[in-house]
């Protein structure tokens, strides 16, 4: 809630406006490289620069990854979606049911994204033409979809024994790269070309920047927040199919709690929460920072109450660091 | 456009309004704060529906219901209350919707910034085409709202007070851009509260009053006075007629500004105020003039000099300062700095004052309710009523607003940045008036204006701002005429 | 601080290994109730034993083990890890790594696959689920690390092939042992409610199933007139709250496990209930605090999570020996009364009970 | 994320304006009531209405309005607190200790109202002195609180054995009436009257509403935020003493995920997240709104999967209820 305040911080106060602003939008680089870089030395020797547990970094988080591309677009279009970690759930459970059910690889594929996507467009419907607040709206739903998962299986995990779907959604590597790592990385292309080269993108923005002063210009605000939410939906969706692929199974606390770490990697990244100003590579490295902290104080070997601490402590110390720059 | 009428929460803005534009005139559209000049207009481009009428384009009947409607007929506006994205560039407001694409079906942001460049170019302006707008001052807002209306295909063109931050330049280029598109066969409605200029560039005038139509007839067969007199309903008295008035200037001043520099844009600058005086303030888009009050109030930090009140050196660090010791400002942004539009009229009216209608520890209610109603009839400003949005109010009414604000507070220094932005004949009249009495009582008043008869009629004396310094300084007795002043402002 | 004196007693003192290293002998010898994940029937850890030979010879090689929680922040974890700790102390093991998934299958996956960036010769942990995680334990057992499971053990693995045993409480026997306890209390007749954990969790399972089943089939008199499903420790209360609203005659209450119990204290108390029964399973500090004072928590069925962890660590000694390790371990289950309680303490956590419990029992 | 734009489509779409923010403001009332009667008709002869169990409901929500109570505050000055939960976690634990170590009831107070005040005071001056994003602020100070409280006592809980303090801060009846829904009154009072009546509730609102604006008529911006964070951080530690004086014990799970149910509240109530508008009231209404459906749905004896479902669809429903109403 605050990027709103800075923005008028900056209307107000004009000196080195421009400075200011590029460094802002770099923040989460500059504390990514230092916290890469203090793990590197620090924990040199317990195998945080093995390239496998770089690319452990990079399966951890390919599903917040994904999940926050899609939030970037949320969020830019000033609404917010915390339905997410419920879909992911949800989805998980439906791609193995289909399967389970005999419908292979493709049915598994239709029903976990379908999911999604329905509940996506279900939040849509409710947020343009009901007009209900979209924190209202998704908050209903994270708790509909949760409940669904756990009902559908009475909780029980529902293994999937499918080879193909579990290689390509989640456990696979090609060569030695992690097919999550490229499944990260070709929705981080297309959100980051989407958002900064296509008028989807840049209507997205303006939406958020300004609702009235978009649709005054023709922009149909109502069609990007439903796209934009059916497209949080979608990415849910897959997420959790990606979760139930690294798995080996669908099940509903799949994704518990990703709401917060989706939108933290967003806000981390440079988004403003206030909407109209986005930025998809950013949240990637947001939400890839995340997760090297999580795994860097694992490797350190602190208790889990010293990983709350430290963590929370490098979050914030990161970003002030990145403003202390600013100033100077 | 025939027949037009519209009602907000039952109160009748428009009442069966007839509207006829012809084919490449300019068409003037005047009327009193309020009117519903905006409201009709809004109709015309899709933003609302009207309840009941018609409208014809090339004879025909249309249905305009939303925005793209009107573009789809060839009709764009520039609005009043701006319909920028302020997180988007210059380049990317105009060009929202429209944005020019590369074979790939991707934006092509650099013939983007290339046909924004030969916008700005064409219309003399330069602004740094790379940072969202809402860091820009309002003059730059008008000016990408205008190239963005110009960068469209019209056949209509609205535009809605598209001068009022605008200096004398930029405001004769724009009428050389109107006087081309005119040739063109673009019609233009052209809504303005600043009589010279409706005679400068239009062909025909419409008035609306209390949302009613008046008259509409050739500007040839009508004067400045009939103008005035059937938008305000009856006789004004001269307005903008200078008037000597006495004050000590053999005092010591109440304020001092000693080689005062903030940011880039404020270098040097030195002046002094005396009690009872209007100092006028004049300058170019640009040559630093809100800046240098601002730094002034204590919204942007002071780089050196310094300044003094009553001699006694003051130390300002944010507004609240600057409050303490009986400055007050007048912001010349009224959606970005005067006003909290999702506020009530009230609410906004009494926020610089709150202390000071204290009953205990709490607010008294009844006495604020009646500082603001007093304000409201005090300024003429038309709403339903005081706890109405103030969004929902029109411009004029807006800025109003903005003014009561800081005439509630009565401050020992005022400060006003443009202060009758968008401000109807007759309210400006009243405001002059208002001004006038205030540095009776002996207040110290500082003016930015860019409309010159206003700060001509307003000074006691003026000081010319030019890239952030001081190049003269004239008595207003030693400025004969406008261009007198016009060529000190323009000569560096 | 009293309430534990955390792992320092037992990991700062360096291994003053005189004589082998066992389970509690004093425990009690009761009979093991519970199966094994795969029906296997139970040996008890207080047969197992590491030689001072076997912890010359596992000292000498220096090795590593990683501890994977499930869940972290429950005296139940905090003593089983201590345990592992002590034992692993005695070993001469280094513990590189404790992790909490905070009950997320998903985190615990990362967990294993980070804490094998450090190359641990043993991994002790306990699946979220056995479903969702078995792949993650899969890849563990095939780069040769050994696997000794807590509670249950994912799909799929195979004893003697991929780990080494699992060891868990008698949860079944807990169950029991609240069921009796709340039997004998109600003097065998009167209605109860159950409040159990609604999720797909084995442990808890197999307890609220033991409770239900012995009253079912011991009790006659006993009904069981209405069950409530909470998810968290947090969410006893409100449960409680409204079966009582809806059950004004209710006479006892089964809770799941200890800290949603001192939820329904809670609202026992508020409802002005005190007389009414409640059994769980756990020796939390607050509920020790109850039964000691003698309020609502008439007694549990108490887990032995501090020997449990030395059970497991000793199993690891015996696959990094080449040893034959049974496939299930069990610890004892422990009735808890008023009567025992600090004896119970003692045995569940290796230490006296708190100043606090102490003083409420006066 | 919504209420900048639906102020937006409301200045586009003119119809009923009035009439229909008047409506937006009554949901809450008009969905308390709905939700009341249909419980009490279908759970009648459950004991739904038996005096008991509606002060239950106050009880269970009360932790939940008072810190709703700050946070209308905060989201009205357009920032946001997530470390509302774990501040009360901790708070529940230095009272618990402060009391063990023999310093009797005005320490355990002196500690739990201090342990949040100095958190919400160092959240309010990392928001306002390094312009750090509250998101982000309180994020990282989420993980940090909530690691503290499992640090201090090795997440053992810490009993309270002072009868004076459970029964003044959580587990008391005053004749009838709990001292819960005391406490909660009274905050609420309080709150209210700040928000509507004193110059700090205006000028929170118009920092909220447009912070360059505010700053303009010389409003200390900045020291709003930093109070409205220290009340949070205040409200959040009395929270969790009463948690603490309920459960006679302090707890490092106490609180959890609350941060979330107290936004609800908020939002609920008709709060904006974009800031400018807030009501008291109405939070409090939101809050025992959501209490009340918790308590219904239980005694219905739904499953909890059951359960997350209806709560799901009666926070939408009942929302779309009130809008549509308004239609009319
Ligand atoms: N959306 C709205 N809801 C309620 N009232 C409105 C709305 N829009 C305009 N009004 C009212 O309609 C009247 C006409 O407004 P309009 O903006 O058309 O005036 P105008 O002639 O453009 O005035 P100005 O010269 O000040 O810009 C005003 O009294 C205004 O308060
Ligand atoms: N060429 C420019 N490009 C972009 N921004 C500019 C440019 N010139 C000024 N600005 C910005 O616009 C804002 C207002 O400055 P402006 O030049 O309008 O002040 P001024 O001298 O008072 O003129 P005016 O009276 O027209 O506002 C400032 O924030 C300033 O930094
Ligand atoms: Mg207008
Ligand atoms: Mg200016």
């Amino acid at each position: 809630m605050q990027s709103k305040s800075s923005n008028m911080t900056n209307t107000i106060q004009n000196t080195n406006r421009l400075a200011k602003f590029d460094w802002k939008r770099y923040i989460v680089y500059i504390a990514f490289v230092g916290v890469f870089i203090y793990f590197s030395i620090s924990l040199y020797d317990q195998g945080f620069l093995s390239s496998n547990n770089l690319l452990n970094i990079a399966r951890q988080t390919a599903m917040i990854s994904i999940m926050a591309v899609a939030m970037t677009f949320v969020i830019s279009a000033a609404e917010i979606d915390l339905s997410v970690g419920s879909i992911a759930a949800l989805s998980s459970l439906t791609a193995a049911l289909a399967m389970k059910a005999g419908f292979g690889v493709a049915g598994g594929i239709v029903a976990g994204l379908g999911t999604g996507a329905l509940i996506g467009l279900i939040n849509g419907i409710l947020v343009t033409r009901v007009a209900i607040p979209s924190f209202l709206v998704t908050l209903g739903m994270m708790g509909i979809a949760k409940g669904l998962a756990m009902w559908i299986t009475n909780t029980a995990p529902v293994p999937i024994l499918n080879k193909t779907y579990n290689f390509v959604f989640g456990s696979g590597d090609i060569g030695p790269v992690p097919v999550l790592l490229i499944w990260t990385l070709v929705i981080a292309v297309i959100g980051h070309i989407l958002l900064r080269k296509t008028a989807f993108g840049r209507q997205t923005l303006a939406t958020g920047g300004n609702e009235s002063a978009a649709r005054f210009t023709g922009v149909n605000t109502a069609k990007i927040k439903l796209l934009v939410l059916v497209g949080s939906g979608l990415l849910a969706g897959l997420a959790g199919m990606l979760y139930a692929g690294r798995m080996h199974a669908g099940r509903f606390t799949f994704g518990e709690g990703d709401e917060l770490s989706v939108i933290a990697a967003v806000i981390l990244g440079g988004t403003s929460l206030f909407g109209g100003m986005g930025t998809v590579i950013g949240t990637v490295f947001g939400s890839l920072m995340i997760g090297m902290i999580n795994n860097g104080l694992i490797i350190m070997g602190l208790d889990v109450s010293q990983q709350m601490v430290v963590k929370g402590l490098i979050i914030i110390l990161a970003v002030a660091f990145g403003r202390r720059t600013i100033k100077r | 456009m025939s027949q037009i009428s519209k009602s907000f929460n039952g109160i009748k803005v428009l009442n069966s309004v007839d509207f006829e534009l012809r084919r490449g005139e300019v068409h003037a559209l005047m009327g009193g704060n309020g009117a519903g000049k905006s409201t009709l207009m809004k109709i015309l481009t899709g933003v609302y529906q009207g309840d009941e009428g018609q409208i014809f384009i090339d004879g025909s009947e249309v249905s305009i219901q939303q925005p793209n409607d009107a573009k789809e007929n060839g009709v764009s506006m520039i609005f009043q209350e701006f319909s920028l994205v302020p997180t988007l560039t210059v380049a990317q407001n105009i060009f929202l919707t429209r944005e020019p694409r590369n074979n790939l079906g991707f934006i092509d942001e650099k013939e983007c910034i290339r046909q924004t460049e030969q916008l700005l170019n064409e219309l003399n302006v330069n602004i740094d085409r790379n940072i969202p707008v809402e860091q820009l001052g309002v003059g730059y807002w008008q000016m990408t709202e205008i190239a963005k209306a110009l960068s469209q295909n019209t056949k209509i063109l609205i535009m809605d007070e598209p001068t009022s931050s605008l200096t004398k330049n930029e405001t004769e280029v724009l009428f050389e851009l109107i006087d081309k598109l005119k040739a063109k066969g673009i019609s233009i409605i052209y809504i303005s509260h600043r009589m010279d200029e409706i005679f400068r560039i239009c062909d025909r005038i419409t008035i609306l009053r209390d949302g009613k139509h008046v008259m509409t007839s050739p500007c040839s067969e009508l004067t400045m006075e009939t103008v005035i007199q059937h938008i305000v309903g009856g006789n004004l008295e001269h307005a903008f007629e200078w008037k000597d008035r006495n004050y000590q200037r053999n005092q010591e001043p109440v304020l001092q500004v000693r080689n005062l520099t903030s940011g880039r844009r404020v270098n040097g600058v030195s002046f002094d105020l005396y009690r009872g005086e209007i100092l006028g303030i004049a300058g170019l888009m640009g040559s630093g003039r809100s800046e240098m009050v601002r730094a002034i109030f204590g919204i942007d930090p002071i780089d050196s000099g310094e300044i003094l009140m009553n001699s006694q050196k003051l130390s300002i660090k944010k507004p609240e300062d600057a409050i303490k010791a009986g400055i007050a400002l007048v912001p010349e942004d009224r959606r970005m700095q005067g006003l909290i539009l999702d506020h009530s009229v009230k609410d906004n009216i009494l926020l610089p004052i709150l202390s000071n209608i204290k009953k205990g520890m709490f607010i008294d209610d009844a006495k604020g309710n009646q500082i603001a109603s007093e304000f409201v009839t005090r300024l003429n400003i038309k709403t339903d009523n005081i706890f109405k949005t103030s969004r929902l109010l029109s411009g004029g009414n807006q800025q109003k607003i903005v003014l009561a604000k800081w005439l509630a507070n009565s401050p020992e220094i005022l400060i006003l940045d443009e202060p009758t932005i968008g401000v109807d004949i007759g309210a400006k009249t009243e405001i002059i008036e208002i001004i006038r009495s205030l540095a009776d009582s002996g207040k110290a008043i500082i003016v930015i204006s860019s409309e010159l008869p206003e700060l001509l009629a307003l000074s006691d004396r003026v000081i010319v701002l030019n890239e952030g310094r001081v190049t003269k300084e004239m008595d207003r007795k030693e400025i004969a005429s406008e261009e007198v002043l016009q060529h000190a402002i323009q000569v560096v | 601080q009293e309430v534990k004196t955390p792992q320092t007693e037992t990991q700062t003192k360096p291994a003053e290994t005189n004589g082998p290293l066992t389970v509690n002998q004093a425990l009690p010898d009761s009979q093991i109730l519970s199966k094994g994940p795969h029906g296997e029937t139970a040996v008890s850890a207080k047969t197992l034993k590491l030689t001072e030979d076997d912890l010359k010879k596992i000292k000498e090689k220096r090795y590593k083990a990683a501890i994977v929680m499930h869940y972290a922040g429950n005296d139940w974890s905090t003593a089983q890890v201590e345990g592992l700790k002590a034992a692993f102390n005695k070993m001469g093991i280094e513990v590189v790594a404790v992790t909490d998934a905070q009950f997320k299958a998903e985190k615990q996956v990362a967990d294993i696959e980070t804490v094998l960036a450090k190359n641990p010769d043993i991994i002790v942990s306990i699946p979220v689920d056995p479903v969702s995680t078995a792949s993650a334990y899969k890849k563990a057992a095939e780069k040769g690390v050994k696997l000794v499971f807590m509670d249950n053990t994912p799909n799929d693995l195979k004893h003697g092939e991929d780990y080494v045993s699992v060891v868990s409480a008698d949860n079944y026997g807990n169950g029991v042992e609240a069921a009796k306890i709340m039997a004998e209390k109600l003097g065998g007749k009167g209605k109860v409610g159950v409040i159990f954990h609604d999720s797909d969790f084995f442990v808890t399972k197999q307890r609220t199933d033991a409770f239900e089943k012995t009253i079912k089939e011991k009790y006659p008199d006993i009904q069981i007139v209405d069950r409530g499903g909470i998810i968290g420790p947090n969410d006893g209360e409100k449960v409680t709250s409204a079966m009582l609203t809806k059950n004004p005659d209710l006479k006892g209450i089964f809770v799941v496990w200890d800290v949603p119990a001192e939820g329904a204290l809670a609202a026992a108390r508020t409802a002005g209930r005190n007389d009414l029964i409640i059994t769980t399973i756990d020796l939390g500090t607050n509920v020790a605090l109850d039964i000691a004072q003698g309020g609502p928590i008439k007694g549990l069925g108490a887990q032995l999570p501090y020997d449990q962890g030395v059970a497991e660590a000793i199993l690891a000694g015996y696959s990094l020996l080449g040893k034959e390790a049974p496939a299930y371990v069990a610890v004892p289950a422990l009735r808890v009364t008023k009567e025992n309680v600090f004896e119970a303490w003692k045995m569940v956590y290796n230490q006296d009970a708190p100043k606090a419990v102490h003083d409420a029992a006066k």
